[in-house]
């Protein structure tokens, strides 16, 4: 379900940044079926992959192979990223705040001396900075989803209204946070994450329960369309490629 | 102009202990062999670089040869989390290690700046992030023009880089092809580099999309075969994926993780 | 995406008055045919922007087009000087030209900056030359970590660039290899661009040395075959030598270039 | 004479860049007789060119056909000259003064209503600023040596000892100047230009008249040795395929 509803955020011809998982199964599901034109990025310097099958890595040789263009790492992003050509960066994360800042560095403790480390920042900041708007994809939970992140490895709207800004982001940040409960979106005065669709069968008290602020809620909430068979028939296709590939 | 050397004999000659060492590699062409005689010739005390420290970074530090790591990323991609690096940032096993840490962003124009012969890269990075409170040489710098406020990183300059490729010829020119990440500026950013290769041949015949490594710019070449496993040199061999999940119960434990090692490391036939 | 276009439409809609246009390619694939028809559409008051001036800024600027010239050498390479380039400079003629006066790593490093989104771009170059005296905007820069004073240039953001290549596919998807100079980077600072190619085909075959600009980073693409005439694109054509030493007689004397111009540019066929 | 004295500079496996005219055809030179592995550089971007003819251009397709590999011009400047891996780099000049210090850019009036417009500075600013050493190729002439040169486009030993490394230059500046009538070398001590050998039948005098400053003349003045049958022949061999090329 988030997979599906990632995909649908995918407008066609836009240019999409992508990382492994399931931002790449989301992107690669939606060229499949509403976004044929859709270009992939990917930090490895695959500009406009085609690949066939799901790649297990953001390496793999199939996204060099069915690109328009392999270019070095800098290249990527100094060329591509940084000046601002690419319409949509997908972002997970370890911890997510009401803002849309993220944290995939360190949980508990300091920084120096964290209960859990995480792999850290990658292409993030950047991909948080930059890109035309951002999709957080990440599992709602009072773990992940808390008042105020322990680090802030990429900014969301920092502390509200204006930070970006402030800050000289020129990307246009977080448009929209999808769960595995719903979708939040930003609310365009406060840039507070407002619950805006549910998945099928589950409840705002459910939403609320998993979320470690007082959660806004949309006025017009409405329920996410289910998948429908196409698009879930295209996603099994998609999933049995990766399970050939990893052989 | 490149040497032609053994895996070992170029290790043992370039790669000294307390170096900066920087393999480099972005998921295709990972030196692991390289990776794998550092460890078995006890190197101490390194300061490694690396983008992506992944399941290489992992055995070089779960072996206690490292005393400092610099990098953007520390996973293992597309399984999860590295453990000798969890276990060593978290509970100081096997040495400490402290960490240096950036944005890919941030350290890819590291390395343009070390080859490019600046002291440092301007970009747009970091800004409202909490890296610059915990890395020290993230800093601001003003445009003169325009008074801009921008980001500036010090040039990465490692005492070696060490990089896998497809081929070489005998002159020692490197050819690389596929997904070449940093390698370029890796290399011509140290003050000696390494070069493994799939294979040494008498002409490189040009593909398309190739890296070539000038001879004059390298200091070493060895020929590994399958120098890159677990992952791949594109047009000789695949990623080998199971390896990278298999990676992952291995080194959860330090007991297992050491037999591993000692049994498929320490024990294995030198590469001529 | 790229829209397909011809040469005509293409320089119409895309190069305007008074726009800052650059037209790149270092002796290899000029683009001379957009040039000319850039003069046959009468643009004026152009700022023109070009590391080599050469033969086709000549003809830009003979013919009055420009009112600025931003650049870094200015000759007929391999013959020695630009006739109506120095008419303009030294007497005004037919319009006075303003110089703004570059090196090679400067203009290449102001047009890296501007493919990157930064302001500026920081180089180690101009030290003790008598160019920052005359050319308001080479400034110095200190480095925040080692206090090393270098020198910054500003970006280069081009109104247009256009540049010939060999091949597009009908995506608009562009392929150039051999030497490709400063194209990519003078495409990709522009806000619009231009590519005139050699030919348009059904598939891009990957070509060793190659350089691909993806269809979404180009504004148009216009297919003009031989349009790098007297230059040359490699695979299709050879460099007409013999041109660039006749420009030299030609050039030489204002009636002959005007007599010259008028027959082989003003009325000759618009290309489809 | 000046194409055979200039190639005899070239030392084996160095890196020597190379502009068009008589530094290529001395490179080439150099590399078809004692230099066989001299790596030319071509500021177009070809490493390692190795033609089998006279480049007509520096953008002449022989040289992207037989390079170790092509670049792009950013690069050829920022990770080849740069940083200073660049041996050798040859250089001409409108104006020359006692210093080494080059003009190729005005003579006469003022910058902006000059008597002559050069063509301007090209790779050379950087050339003379990283390399190395550098080579200056230049007739000799009161009109060219003069004894303070109307615009600084190339830095030599600026006004004397020290200012290269005032100046930051990290390469180290002329180390030969090779004329028509002779070859000049810098004194270690004061930097300036000093005529060390006079090629055969060329007379002391004859250099002084021709040089706009009073010349300071070697103790050891030597007399260059003539070309041998074999750098002629060679040089003639090569000259050939200009003509051919050029058709």
């Amino acid at each position: 379900m988030m997979t599906v509803a990632a995909a649908r955020q995918l407008r066609d011809g836009t240019a999409c940044f992508v990382g492994i998982g399931l931002p790449s199964t989301a992107a690669n599901l939606a060229r499949a079926t509403h976004a044929p034109n859709l270009v992939l990025i990917y930090e490895s310097g695959c500009l406009g992959a085609k690949p066939d099958r799901l790649p297990l890595s953001i390496g793999d040789g199939i996204l060099a192979d069915t690109a328009d263009a392999v270019v070095s790492v800098p290249e990527v992003f100094n060329y591509w990223l940084q000046p601002g050509r690419i319409d949509v960066g997908f972002l997970g994360a370890a911890q997510l705040d009401r803002y849309g800042n993220i944290n995939t560095t360190v949980i508990g403790g300091d920084y120096a001396d964290p209960k859990v480390r995480l792999p850290g920042a990658g292409g993030a900041p950047e991909i948080a900075a930059s890109c035309g708007e951002v999709v957080v994809v990440v599992r709602q939970s009072l773990r992940t989803f808390i008042d105020r992140v322990d680090f802030v490895t990429s900014v969301g709207y920092g502390r509200g209204p204006g930070d970006r800004e402030r800050l000289g982001l020129r990307g246009g940040g977080p448009r929209v946070v999808i769960t595995d409960l719903g979708i939040l979106e930003p609310d365009p005065k406060t840039c507070e994450l407002t619950l805006t669709r549910l998945h099928p069968g589950v409840t705002v008290e459910q939403a609320r329960a998993a979320t470690g602020w007082d959660l806004a809620v949309a006025g017009d909430l409405a329920a996410v369309d289910p998948p429908t068979e196409h698009e879930l028939t295209v996603l099994r296709a998609l999933e049995a490629t990766k399970e050939v590939a990893a052989g | 102009m490149a040497k032609l050397v053994s895996l070992a004999e170029g290790v043992a000659d370039l790669v000294r202990d307390g170096d900066v060492v920087a393999l480099e590699g972005f998921t295709h062409l990972i030196p692991f062999a390289a990776g794998h005689e550092i460890i078995r010739q006890g190197r101490q005390d390194l300061t490694l670089v690396r983008m992506t420290p992944d399941v290489i970074y992992d055995q070089l530090i779960g072996m206690g040869c490292a005393r400092r790591l610099v990098f953007s990323w520390g996973g293992n991609p597309g399984v999860g989390s590295l453990h000798r690096f969890r276990d060593a940032v978290q509970n100081s096993w096997p040495v400490p290690l402290e960490l240096e840490e950036h944005s890919h962003a941030g350290m890819a124009n590291r390395y343009v700046a070390g080859a490019s012969g600046l002291p440092f890269a301007v970009l747009r990075g970091y800004t409202g992030t909490d890296l610059p409170r915990h890395t020290g040489n993230i800093k601001t710098i003003t445009c003169p023009f325009t008074g801009e406020v921008l980001t500036a990183v010090p040039a990465l300059r490692p005492d070696v880089t060490v990089v896998h490729a497809q081929r070489a010829d005998r002159a020692g020119n490197v050819q690389m092809w596929g997904i070449t990440g940093v390698q370029k500026e890796a290399v011509l950013a140290a003050h000696r580099s390494l070069v493994t290769v799939e294979e040494i041949v008498d002409e490189l015949e040009p593909v398309p999309g190739q890296v070539v490594l000038p001879s004059w710019a390298v200091t070493a070449v060895a020929e590994v075969p399958a120098g890159a496993h677990p992952s791949y040199a594109q047009g000789y061999s695949v990623r080998d994926n199971d390896f990278y999940v298999r990676w992952d119960a291995v080194s959860r434990d330090r007991d297992t993780f050491r037999e591993w090692m000692e049994q498929h490391v320490l024990k294995a036939e030198v590469q001529a």
